[in-house]
């Protein structure tokens, strides 16, 4: 099958995402095996409903916590999406969306939150924060971007983020979710192996 | 608990209730006040001060303002920005900084406005642009001065 | 007004003349089965998008938008992602009862359901003692919120399970009593006959006032039974994360949460049946043109229409009050509800026996 | 703000503090401040301070008189002092904290355990010698709890001596709430034992958010600094800045102009306006009443859009500058304001339709959580807490700083003590906000935004504090400088310590979902409590 598969977003297209480049490296790597036509229709079924069905994990440890809030609330409405059933336990959760400074402290707590929730699981760093340690970068206890800890998939940089350049990135995550493989748990091994490096 | 005050609570609650019934069935019937991004992403209004991203404005011949003096880089409180310059020898033979790379981390840029303020040509400044999520870290780090670009001459 | 027992009936007499009754019968099981699972998900899948889209409004937002047309498909989505998350048991759980528990709740949703007069001609299950039937098959609901509770391993799911546990069971009472009101203006307890009984007019209306009492009570003890706000405290988020399914995953978890709809669901539709007529038309006595243009409309409709509407009424509830306490949950149970809907009871009682009724 | 000064040697400080309490009535301590002022040199006078040790600021809630205390020991080995937190309760985490950090112990204190950094962390970051990154790589392990801590007295030869102190029984049902968790407004711990529904005793793990901001300030300059205070009560973000900005003008003797004071003021006043709303949003929906919360975002955002227009932020703002603000109004500024005042009014009847009349609600809230007035004293719980309970500790009122001497407005004092009370203290708050702001808006004075700056900013040697009423309470600055470009010390008193502090007293016997609402209307920040 042809690399040519390049996923849609309702009001924004294609060409208009940045970072496109990483996302065709991706959907490279991902195909390289070739896929089963069927197989490769069900992939996208399947990839269809999870990435309309990401539901965030009630996380927040400062400032950008309050902006994740003003996403979920009324003028910005983050429902539109799908995305508003926010799950307290981890277990029910599909997105950890990382809003705030890591501490060393917390670190090993939301190391074990990830390793919580169930598969499929993505990871949002928000803000500067947990993109690279932000305001913090010269600080002894806070961790120099959240993926030293776990594989992140979107960063959303800000400080904190406005409400839109939230939904932008949630919007980037389904994307990347459009473009994964079930079968074959291809993207499995993938974030297993960013893990033994991490 | 005489009666008085077991109906009288019961009633009184009852009406505390139902206000809070009325009032949510308000809201129903009222407009939505949802602004839809991205539907709306062509007349979405951002407020011109909004700190999105630190740019450096070129005009039209491709030049900027920035001498590579460095000040926005000691000024930025945790290290986002850098500027690489080298020394050249301009016609009349004076040795001059020039800037070669202007590196700014959007990643961790906490847009405090201390390299703005600090500049003395206004060479950068801060832009609405918010859509900058991506899928890899080092796309966060950014080259502000466009390939081919270079100082535009000091107005006399 | 079009009696579905034609057609069932019909259904029955082919099915005889290709095979002997036993196999019929079986047969019939089988379609009855798929049947009511195939209406259970697809009014799921209604109710938890009328859900989103209806708390949406009340909080001045727009819900589901982007899935489809104004967000239609919203919900499937959220089905395929969960039917294929990875369900994995946590540590130190006690495996059985612990994959048991949603089958459970879901046991006692399917139960209930069968019981369901949708339709002239159109129940399930239908002997003497429906209501008694329906009420014990809800309880048992409460097995599976217990044994999800236990059998997590988790504190707070125990805690919430435990909530559950004093909460269902005392509301259970209001519940019934409210119900038994109603059994004693009809004065049948089979599910049909009340139905039918209420052709000239809705048992809410004929009894008035103490029918009335009984249908406020019925609607907050339901909202109790079903476990939703203001009354959800056994899965009280800002206190207990997600209570007694805090531990479990995918399809575990969309267990949970899909009974929690249908439970709902449910309780609507017991109020509809009972206190709303079922799926008898509006008839208003005196506009016999108004009455034949009802009379057009189909009982499903009308039976979908009335515990639709009952399902709203507890979503504005739902969105609109803070959570209570546990304390003051039995409080209001045990020093309100029951004392009141007993008196109530007895009102009915000499109203009926007075023939003060309509 | 010029205050009396003591310096006290180790040895007599519980005495005189004795004398300070009792007989002066120095009831309320507003901030401890541990220091380390190194060791001593040649050219020391008599008056320099050396050595590690705590700065105390005392305040007599009775006459309003104010002290500063220093007192400090040389033994850099075992540095020990004497605990202090029998005469005023809310000295027992921010000694914690000085323990945390500076390593000094503290006999006589009932819990001396680290408050924020992981119990394996090794040595005292804000140790002037000590070099935190070197000792301490990110650990990945699980923390362990300990059940156990140490009450340290001091022996007649001067030696150390501990005793061990179970904090939990064996037999206790302990529950682990947070740090991720829903109730607790960030990443706050609680350890809460239950007996059935009902809380027996809580204890609070702080620090999963400590970010080292104060020892971070150690090596920024000036302006720099000004950047953190933002990110630390979110909420509060104009005043915390407002605060640093005026004690930075005060150390250098810089006088702002009348426009700076008049914007600022206003702008503190649309902050808190922002940070009581929030507050009752997220109240609601601890307290299950999610469609009310969606309501105070609703009006929340119209106060963010002003703010984004001037300052170019909506929730980390950077608006407040040295000397001045960082921009002129912007242009429409005035407008919107006007039109904001009669909205927010309107919707406010709206919340009380829908919450604050409520039954539900007032069961959950009256009676529950009681604060007494001598105990929010005594912790030092100030803000719409302190004021809930019947003290009137305004700053705006006690210490008029910006152009708050020239509005008439009301301190919202009630005297229940409880949940409800803290809940209407804060709804009638946003209304007397917008009193203030209604008296300024049309008469915002014309005039410079930015005073001259020289492009370094030195301090002169010194110290000097400063508060400002911020969202949720009294907010200092304590900064020490020796003529640097950046502070030698700068302590921020935090807001959220003291309320941090009484949870444990308000909770015993109250229900888990009271806790909720403790919680709740207490009103803490957590970035604001780990700094």
């Amino acid at each position: 099958m042809e690399v040519t598969k390049k996923p849609k977003i309702k009001s924004i297209p294609y060409e208009e995402f940045k970072d496109n480049e990483t996302l065709e490296q991706l959907v490279k790597q991902l195909n390289e095996g070739g896929t089963n036509v069927v197989v490769g229709v069900l992939d996208d079924l399947i990839d269809w409903g999870r990435s309309n069905s990401l539901w965030p994990l009630t996380f927040a440890t400062s400032c950008c916590g309050i902006e994740f809030m003003a996403v979920c609330a009324a003028r910005y409405d983050i429902a539109r999406f799908g995305f508003e059933i926010t799950r307290n336990s981890p277990r029910q959760a599909d997105v950890i969306l990382v809003s705030g400074t890591i501490t060393h402290k917390m670190a090993p707590v939301l190391r074990r939150l990830y390793e919580q929730m169930a598969d499929p699981k993505y990871v949002i760093a928000v803000g500067g924060c947990a993109v690279s340690g932000g305001p913090f970068r010269k600080s002894y206890h806070v961790v120099q971007g959240v993926d030293e800890i776990l594989p992140v998939d979107v960063y959303i940089p800000g400080c904190p983020p406005r409400p839109e350049a939230f939904l932008y990135g949630m919007m980037q995550l389904q994307r990347k979710v459009k473009v994964e493989k079930f079968f074959g748990g291809v993207n499995k091994t993938k974030k297993e192996g960013k893990e033994e490096q991490a | 608990m005489n009666n008085n005050n077991y109906f009288g609570t019961l009633f009184d609650g009852l009406r505390s209730l139902g206000t809070g019934l009325k009032t949510t069935m308000k809201e129903f019937f009222t407009k939505k006040i949802t602004e839809q991004y991205p539907e709306n992403r062509k007349e979405l209004h951002i407020s011109e001060r909004f700190r999105g991203t630190l740019t450096m404005p070129h005009n039209e011949a491709n030049e900027h303002q920035c001498i590579a003096c460095g000040l926005c880089q000691n000024a930025c409180p945790n290290g986002t920005i850098r500027v690489v310059s080298e020394m050249v020898e301009t016609e009349d033979g004076k040795k001059k900084k020039q800037l070669v790379r202007y590196e700014y981390n959007l990643g961790s840029c906490i847009f405090c406005q201390l390299c703005t303020n600090a500049c003395p040509h206004d060479a950068i400044a801060f832009s609405n642009e918010f859509e900058n999520a991506v899928f890899d870290r080092s796309k966060l780090i950014l080259t502000l001065n466009k390939p081919g670009s270079k100082v535009a001459a000091k107005k006399s | 007004m079009f009696d579905f027992s034609i057609v069932t009936n019909w259904i029955h007499e082919w099915l005889l003349s290709l095979m002997p009754e036993g196999w019929a019968i079986f047969v019939e099981c089988v379609a009855v089965g798929i049947g009511i699972i195939l209406l259970y998900a697809l009014l799921a899948i209604i109710l938890i998008f009328m859900e989103r889209k209806v708390c949406a409004a009340f909080q001045c937002r727009l819900g589901p938008t982007r899935v489809g047309p104004w967000g239609t498909i919203q919900v499937i989505c959220d089905v395929l992602k969960m039917l294929t998350k990875e369900i994995f048991t946590p540590k130190g759980v006690d495996k059985k009862l612990y994959n048991l528990a949603p089958y459970m709740i879901l046991l006692a949703s399917f139960l209930t359901f069968a019981c369901l007069p949708v339709s002239k001609g159109l129940e399930v299950l239908d002997f003497n003692v429906g209501i008694f039937f329906l009420l014990a098959a809800s309880s048992i609901g409460v097995v599976g919120i217990l044994l999800a509770g236990w059998s997590s391993n988790n504190k707070f799911s125990i805690i919430g399970a435990m909530r559950s546990g004093a909460q269902i069971i005392s509301y259970e009472l209001s519940a019934g009593m409210a119900i038994l009101t109603m059994v004693v203006l009809a004065g049948t307890m089979q599910i049909s006959e009340m139905v039918s009984g209420q052709a000239s007019g809705w048992l809410i209306f004929t009894g008035h006032i103490p029918a009335l009492i009984a249908f406020v009570i019925y609607l907050i003890a339901g909202n109790a039974e079903c476990n939703r706000g203001p009354f959800d405290l056994p899965e009280a988020e800002s206190e207990l994360t997600a209570g007694y399914h805090t531990e479990y995953s995918g399809m575990g978890f969309g267990f949970f949460y899909l009974a929690e709809y249908l439970n709902l669901f449910i309780v609507a539709a017991i109020a509809a049946t009972v206190f709303l007529g079922g799926w008898m038309p509006l008839h208003i006595p005196g506009l016999d043109g108004f009455n034949t243009v009802m009379d057009y409309i189909p009982g499903f409709v009308w039976y979908f229409g009335k515990a639709f509407f009952v399902v709203f009424l507890m979503m504005w509830m739902r969105w609109s009050f803070p959570r209570l306490r546990i304390d003051q949950i039995l409080a209001l149970e045990w020093k309100y509800l029951v004392p009141i809907s007993m008196v109530n009871l007895l009102l009915m009682a000499v109203i009926v026996t007075l023939g003060w009724h309509f | 703000m010029n205050q009396e000064t003591l310096h006290i040697a180790s040895a007599e400080l519980l005495a005189k503090m004795k004398q300070l309490k009792e007989v002066e009535k120095m009831d309320y301590l507003r901030s401890l401040t541990g220091m380390d002022w190194g060791t001593p040199e040649e050219n020391d006078t008599q008056e320099t301070m050396r050595g590690l040790g705590v700065v105390y600021h005392l305040e007599s809630t009775s006459t309003g008189k104010r002290i500063c205390v220093k007192t400090s020991t040389l033994d850099r080995e075992h540095p020990h002092l004497p605990s202090v937190c029998h005469l005023w309760k809310g000295a027992e985490l921010p000694e914690r904290e000085v323990y945390d950090f500076f390593g000094i112990i503290f006999t006589g204190h009932p819990d001396m355990r680290r408050l924020f950094l992981r119990e394996d962390w090794v040595g005292f970051p804000f140790r002037k010698d000590n070099n935190p990154e070197a000792e301490n790589p990110l650990r990945m392990t699980n923390e362990e709890t300990i059940d156990t801590t140490y009450i340290y007295k001091e022996e007649a030869n001067g030696t150390l001596s501990r005793t061990e102190r179970k904090l939990f029984e064996d037999d206790e049902y302990v529950i682990n709430i947070g740090p991720q968790h829903p109730a607790t407004h960030g990443v706050l711990r609680f350890r809460a034992s239950l007996v059935g529904e009902e809380i027996n005793k809580i204890d609070v793990h702080c620090g999963y958010i400590h970010r080292g901001i104060e020892k971070m300030n150690e090596s920024l300059t000036y302006p720099q600094t000004l950047a953190l205070t933002d990110r630390l009560d979110y909420l509060s973000a104009m005043q915390s800045r407002h605060a640093l900005c005026m004690c930075i003008e005060q150390a250098m003797g810089v006088e702002v102009s009348d426009r700076v004071k008049v914007i600022r003021t206003i702008m503190d006043e649309l902050q808190r306006i922002d940070s009581h709303i929030l507050f009752f949003a997220c109240l609601c929906q601890d307290m299950g009443a999610t469609t009310a919360f969606l309501y105070g975002f609703r009006d929340r955002e119209k106060i963010l859009d002003i703010l984004e227009e001037t300052c170019g932020g909506r929730l980390i703002i950077n608006y407040n500058t040295i000397g001045g603000v960082q921009a002129d109004l912007h242009p429409n500024f005035v407008k919107r304001v006007k039109e904001l005042i009669p909205y927010l009014r309107k919707n406010i009847q709206e919340y009380h339709d829908i919450f604050t009349g409520n039954i539900i609600a007032q069961q959950r809230l009256k009676g529950t959580g009681v604060l007494s007035r001598e105990d929010a004293i005594a912790f030092g719980a100030t803000g719409g807490t302190g004021r809930a309970s019947g003290w009137a500790c305004d700053v705006r009122k006690r210490l008029p700083y910006a152009a708050y001497d020239r509005v008439d407005f009301k301190e919202i004092v009630y005297t229940e003590g409880d949940c409800f009370a803290r809940y209407m203290v804060r709804l009638d708050e946003i209304e007397q906000s917008l009193r203030i702001i209604e008296q300024l808006i049309d008469n915002i004075p014309e005039g410079s935004i930015q005073e001259k700056m020289k492009p370094i900013i030195r301090l002169p040697e010194g110290s000097w504090y400063t508060a400002v009423e911020s969202s949720r309470g009294e907010f200092g600055v304590y900064l020490e400088s020796r003529g640097d470009k950046s502070p030698y010390r700068l302590h921020y008193r935090s807001t959220g310590l003291p309320l941090v502090a009484v949870v444990d007293s308000l909770t015993r016997g109250a229900k888990i979902a009271d806790l909720i609402a403790i919680g709740g209307t207490l009103d803490y920040i957590v970035p604001d409590i780990d700094r």
